[in-house]
């Protein structure tokens, strides 16, 4: 259940942000793409829509809010998944509501207004996705959107963070079917998050070389997995001189995504939009080396020997 | 001084990949992001055209670039289990040859998602 | 350069019906009259067919894609394309990725297919995607009828506005023709209904109805002389008793060239999902006294597939019947999608109903070069199952052992058990490729002729039909053997076809303001550039009003 | 006869090894046994590689050696047994749909996923996903007994649809998310969302459970069944309580936000 942020410029009247402040984070989220925009149907713009804001403290984006709503730290599921059993009617006590910081004047309020709306859109942010639970609770929002749909119109969305990490999702499920946490050991795209995903196979050891492009684990991630990528070798791509250069074994400099190297970068509703650079970099982008390692690997022997053929690892048996 | 300027630039600092900045440069730094939010200014004009790095290190020493990608190509060659990871800030097209690198490979593919 | 001998040769687009004779083929993967030196294949004892050409398929594209991303335990018990030194790895199943979607349909012969939904926003992506599928050709189909700048011009009377602004959009989104979704209906499903009848007046205008679009729209591709025609996906999909809408439709497409997608979805009697059955003999009978329309079946074979169209009132409705998982995708000001996982059951009355009305249709429509081989894919079933659609056309004791299976209150709802006739390989021929390729407006595909593009497919003569027709022996695109005794030998990339309509020149002026009011994107950069097509290959718009 | 194997190096990424199942070699001699393919990474090495192998022929596998790099071990066995000394790798058991696993040590995640019959007993600590429903699948284990001695990771349960789960030490969030039906016994009793979003099914905590906001209390209660759950667990040396006497357990009904007809009992010691 979800749409380009145009349907939400034009349509939505009723619109949630949960786990995020786009106020500091995406400054001109309000006012490009939903609460401030007049359209052919929402005349007055502003006027016209309600914006609630869920979070656990009163950020800067809660002055924009016509509800702001204060949900305890680590009680977003819950508040979801009681806000799932109130829209079918459900009983849920007074006691179990005060738990999550809210009322069940203010929940009848936020059900009434979802139900009666024309449109309506939840934005999940980090607040959300990366706190106790993760996927569980964009799932959780998710899963409302889709049952909120036998009412009225609903869509949920993640406010994507960092740059063209959408691009990588996109552009992995369509080569491989899955958009993280993939191995291709066995010749083929296997998917499994906690197996294959970064943290974890850092942490656990499972990896024995990596290759760091786009992003800086040195600084970001926990200690484990840095001390991990110390000990094996990383080649680190980057703009500027990282965390992850400094511990990396081979770092190459290339040019800065938009500002000089050319290309694509997806939205975070997966619209792609071009790229446009002002200067000329004195470095070659990351699709040319990249592009220049791929050419040196395949000259190299094929690791998987002639006429061998991985077993399959299928779900049936 | 005259600027040059670009229309209709695309800012990727973050997930909303905003396309209506007009940027003003001098083809080393640029000066001028209009319509881009704070975020996004700071992001263009902490950038410049300027060779602030070198273009290579191995083991902390600084090489031409040919001679990494070789040391690059050699190390994931070797490894039983190499990791392909990030893919952030950068371009669908260097995106496309990290896959094709991961799948070239037989190796472990993930974005900052996973995270 | 290449020669092929002794082979059977099945050439409807020159009434060749199963003669010997040798094929040659330039270096340019032309066929030509002769060639000097080169490979030869001996297909003595074989048949030879041209390429398979897919008239209205979903390979690639944002709701795809969100398919492919619903569908992991699908990815894991489905064939995997294993990574070798030149060939990247693949998932096949019922959303294949890229790389898998070309090595799935050259390895059944077919080299042509027509992505037949793009919301003109997702066309950059959607090119993008099929830049990644390897080794067939491909068009696309820009999503049209929910547009909504373009209905604010049919609503205000101003033809010639619409015109332009229909050639604008397919130049911007890089395509090839028009598809039609639900007319109104998707439109009026942003909020959440949904618009069923030609006459019903759509949510949010005055005096606009589906059939005036549809109307207005057929002139338009007509007047534009788009090499395909409109390709409609009438309004009121997979309801009982929606024939009456859609024998409707036909009827505001009088003296118009036009092809209808999957009709086999809007085929149905009845007044609820209790009484439904099939129509497709007053269907039928539309299309044997038409010959301006042609049509694709859309059948349904049993099993598992995931369900994906622009139809998003449809997709609600079957998440509602199934309670399974489901996403729902809408395009800013132009369309929306649907997504749920289905399953086809034979002991499913309705499923029953929807599985022979595609024979039927196929059965029924007298002209093979009016009714096509497709399954909607992935809607009705996936596409690499058409060998089996093809052995319940050619075998009907085959067909009465299926029909058998089906539950016994079947009985009186479907025709397809009075029906005796059997395709023959030239009806095959004609079905799957010479057929969709004609209406395609594609003169070079689906033909073996001298000048012709040499794709072309081998197949050993056996009794197996779906055997015969899911192993080829050898499949050649543009003269290259890419199929070779089941193994895939090489993995060229496919071009794409493009047509660039007129359109005033000011209409670029027009649109802008309005565009900027209803997006969220900069005018600039809405056009996919030409340099992002992969092998761009132009076709000339013909003059439709000439003929 | 059984076939003993010694681990002889330790992988330095994941060994995947779905051939160490009673099925694989159960029919194979020593040598063949020796030269079955497992996957360093993305290296194919015969298993010799990496372990030592004394006999063949045998449906009675003992495997020695600090295995948490060895994944898919007993994957998919239908009958025969599988005894580790020491500690194993992901997957263990997933798909099995008979035959006995016993680990004296830890295991990790996945443990009997989406499993269709047998048993698995690990006396250490276990991991995550316990007899769950990989991602994107609709159901979990659909029958079967798995015990943990100590505790477990994150969504334990996710997904099954019959069969029994037993934890000796405590679980983390989310046991028994989206349950189906099947059982769970919580000995220590869990972190957070126990239940979350469950259908149908059967969580017994033997400690206080944090309980959800859309759980119901519905009443103190001791019924039959945990009478007959105690008699079959007896023998595994787990002690269910029944007595009303000892105490009762109360009745939580949920989840309602599915709304769902699961069940979570907590035990009260009178």
């Amino acid at each position: 259940m979800t749409c380009t942020l145009g349907e939400v410029k034009q349509r939505a009247d009723f619109i949630v942000y949960w786990g995020g402040n786009p106020a500091e984070c995406h400054p001109r989220h309000f006012t490009k793409y939903t609460i401030m925009q007049k359209s052919k149907f929402l005349p007055r713009g502003r006027k016209d829509r309600t914006m609630v804001l869920v979070d656990i403290r009163e950020t800067k984006s809660a002055k924009a809010a016509d509800i702001f709503m204060q949900v305890k730290p680590g009680k977003d599921f819950e508040l979801i998944t009681i806000l799932r059993a109130l829209i079918k009617h459900q009983h849920v006590g007074d006691d179990q509501i005060a738990e999550t910081g809210v009322t069940r004047e203010m929940l009848d309020d936020l059900v009434q207004r979802m139900k009666s709306c024309k449109f309506g859109c939840f934005f999940f942010g980090m607040g959300l996705s990366m706190t106790r639970g993760k996927h569980m609770n964009s799932a959780a929002l998710l899963t409302l959107a889709a049952e909120m749909n036998a009412f009225t119109k609903f869509v949920a969305m993640p406010m994507r963070g960092h740059g063209n990490v959408t691009g990588a999702d996109v552009i992995m499920r369509w080569q491989t079917g899955y958009p993280f946490g993939i191995t291709f050991n066995r010749g083929y795209p296997r998917y499994n998050p906690g197996e294959f995903s970064t943290v974890d196979v850092l942490v656990r050891g499972d990896c024995d070389a990596a290759f760091i492009i786009g992003a800086d684990p040195g600084a970001t991630m926990p200690q484990p997995a840095i001390d991990h990528l110390k000990r094996i070798p990383t080649i680190c791509l980057d703009p500027h001189i990282t965390h992850t250069s400094k511990l990396a074994r081979v770092h190459i400099t290339t040019a800065a995504q938009g500002i000089s190297a050319p290309g694509t970068a997806y939205r975070m509703d997966e619209l792609p939009l071009p790229l446009k650079p002002a200067l000329k970099s004195p470095y070659p982008t990351d699709e040319d080396v990249v592009r220049r390692i791929n050419k040196a690997i395949s000259e190299k022997p094929f690791w998987l020997p002639e006429g061998s053929q991985p077993q399959m690892i299928t779900a049936q048996v | 001084m005259t600027l040059q300027i670009i229309d209709n630039a695309t800012c990727t600092f973050c997930g909303c990949v905003c396309d209506d900045i007009q940027l003003h440069h001098d083809e080393v730094r640029i000066h001028e992001a209009k319509k881009a939010c704070v975020l996004g200014t700071a992001w263009f004009l902490n950038h410049t055209a300027e060779k602030k790095y070198p273009d290579a290190l191995i083991d902390g020493k600084e090489a031409t670039v040919e001679e990494a990608i070789q040391t690059a190509a050699t190390l994931l060659h070797e490894a039983d289990m190499p990791l392909v990871y990030g893919m952030s800030n950068t371009t669908c097209e260097a995106q496309k040859e990290c896959v094709a690198m991961a799948d070239q490979l037989g190796g472990l593919l993930d974005s900052h998602t996973s995270l | 350069m290449l020669r092929i001998t002794g082979g059977k040769i099945y050439d409807p687009a020159n009434g060749i019906d199963g003669h010997v004779r040798d094929i040659c083929i330039n270096d340019r993967g032309k066929i030509v009259d002769s060639v000097d030196g080169g490979r030869t294949i001996n297909a003595s004892g074989m048949i030879i067919f041209p390429g398979g050409v897919d008239v209205h398929t979903h390979v690639a594209g944002g709701a795809m894609n969100f398919a492919r991303a619903m569908t992991p335990e699908d990815h894991r018990r489905t064939q995997a394309f294993i990574r070798t030194q030149s060939r990247r790895s693949g998932l096949g199943g019922m959303a294949p990725t890229t790389f898998a979607t070309g090595y799935l349909y050259a390895g059944m012969g077919f080299t042509t297919v027509n992505e037949a939904a793009v919301p003109v926003l997702s066309a950059r992506h959607t090119h993008e995607e099929l830049a990644d599928i390897p080794i067939v050709d491909k068009a696309t189909l820009t999503l049209m009828a929910n547009n909504e700048i373009m209905l604010d011009q049919m609503e205000a009377g101003e033809y010639e506005r619409a015109k332009n602004v229909v050639a604008w959009y397919i130049w911007a989104a890089k395509s090839y023709g028009v598809k039609a979704v639900n007319p109104g209906g998707v439109a009026a499903w942003k909020w959440g209904s949904d618009a069923k009848q030609m006459t019903d007046s759509i949510d949010g205008y005055n005096s606009l109805t589906p059939g005036k679009i549809v109307t207005m729209l057929a002139t338009i591709c007509d007047d534009l002389g788009l090499p395909h025609p409109m390709h409609l996906h009438c309004n009121n999909l997979g309801a009982p008793g929606n024939i009456s809408t859609t024998l409707d439709t036909l009827k505001h497409l009088e003296g118009h060239r036009a092809h209808i997608a999957h009709s086999q979805y809007h085929a149905y009697g009845g007044d609820d999902w209790d009484t439904m059955c099939s129509a497709t003999a007053q269907l039928a009978e539309y299309f044997n006294t038409h010959p301006n329309i042609t049509t694709d079946a859309g059948a349904v074979l049993f099993g598992d597939t995931v369900t994906i169209t622009a139809d998003g009132p449809w997709q609600h409705l079957l998440y509602k019947l199934t309670g399974r998982k489901w996403g729902n995708l809408d395009v800013e000001n132009e369309t929306g999608c649907g997504i749920v996982p289905y399953t086809y059951r034979p002991s499913n009355l309705v499923n029953a109903v929807q599985w022979a009305s595609g024979l039927e249709l196929m059965l029924l429509i007298k002209n093979p070069w009016q009714v096509f081989l497709s399954t909607d894919h992935p809607n009705g079933g996936c596409f690499w199952r058409y060998p089996e659609i093809i052995q319940l056309l050619m075998c009907a004791d085959f067909r009465n052992e299926c029909i058998a299976k089906l539950p016994d209150k079947i009985k009186g709802r479907i025709t397809l058990p009075e029906i005796d006739r059997e395709y023959t390989l030239y009806e095959v021929a004609t079905s799957m490729s010479a057929g969709p390729a004609r209406a395609l407006g594609l003169t070079q595909k689906g033909n073996l002729g001298v000048g012709c593009d040499a794709d072309i497919v081998i197949y050993e003569e056996e009794d197996d039909v779906a055997r015969m027709f899911s192993h080829p022996r050898y499949v050649i695109k543009a003269g290259e053997v890419v199929i070779e005794d089941g193994e895939i030998r090489e993995t060229p990339e496919g071009r794409e076809f493009l047509v660039k309509p007129s359109y005033a020149p000011e209409t670029d002026e027009f649109m802008r303001p309005r565009f900027e009011d209803c997006y969220t994107m900069s005018f600039e950069n809405y056009p996919v550039e030409i340099e992002r097509i992969e092998n761009p290959n132009m076709q000339e718009c013909i003059n439709a009003n000439e003929d | 006869m059984t076939i003993n194997l010694h681990l002889k190096q330790a992988p330095s990424v994941p060994l995947e090894a779905e051939v160490l199942s009673p099925n694989v070699m159960a029919e194979l001699s020593n040598s063949e046994i020796r030269a079955l393919v497992v996957y360093h990474g993305k290296r194919q090495v015969p298993l010799e590689e990496f372990f030592d192998v004394d006999g063949e022929r045998s449906y009675e596998l003992i495997i020695h050696g600090e295995l948490n790099k060895v994944r898919l071990i007993g994957r998919a066995m239908s009958r025969g047994t599988v005894t580790v000394h020491g500690s194993v790798g992901m997957h263990l058991g997933a798909l099995m749909t008979g035959g006995r696993i016993e680990v004296h040590g830890d295991a990790s995640d996945w443990i009997g996923a989406e499993m269709k019959n047998g048993f698995i007993h690990v006396h250490g600590n276990a991991g995550g996903q316990i007899g769950a429903a990989y991602r994107g699948a609709l159901a979990g284990m659909k029958n079967g007994t798995i015990i943990v001695d100590g505790s477990a990771g994150l969504e334990v349960g996710m997904r099954m649809r019959r069969g029994t789960i037993i934890l000796g030490g405590p679980a983390k969030d989310f046991t028994g998310l989206q349950m189906k039906g099947g059982t769970i016994i919580l000995q220590s009793g869990a972190e957070i969302r126990t239940g979350a979003w469950m259908n149908r099914g059967t969580i017994i905590s033997m400690k206080p459970l944090q309980m959800m906001p859309t759980f119901a209390y519905a009443s103190d209660f001791n019924p039959t069944f945990t009478n007959v759950y105690a008699k079959q667990l007896k023998p595994h040396g787990i002690d269910l309580p029944f007595a009303g006497s000892d105490g009762t357990y109360q009745r939580f009904a949920g989840d309602l936000s599915v709304p769902g007809k699961g069940e979570i009992l907590v035990w009260q010691p009178a």
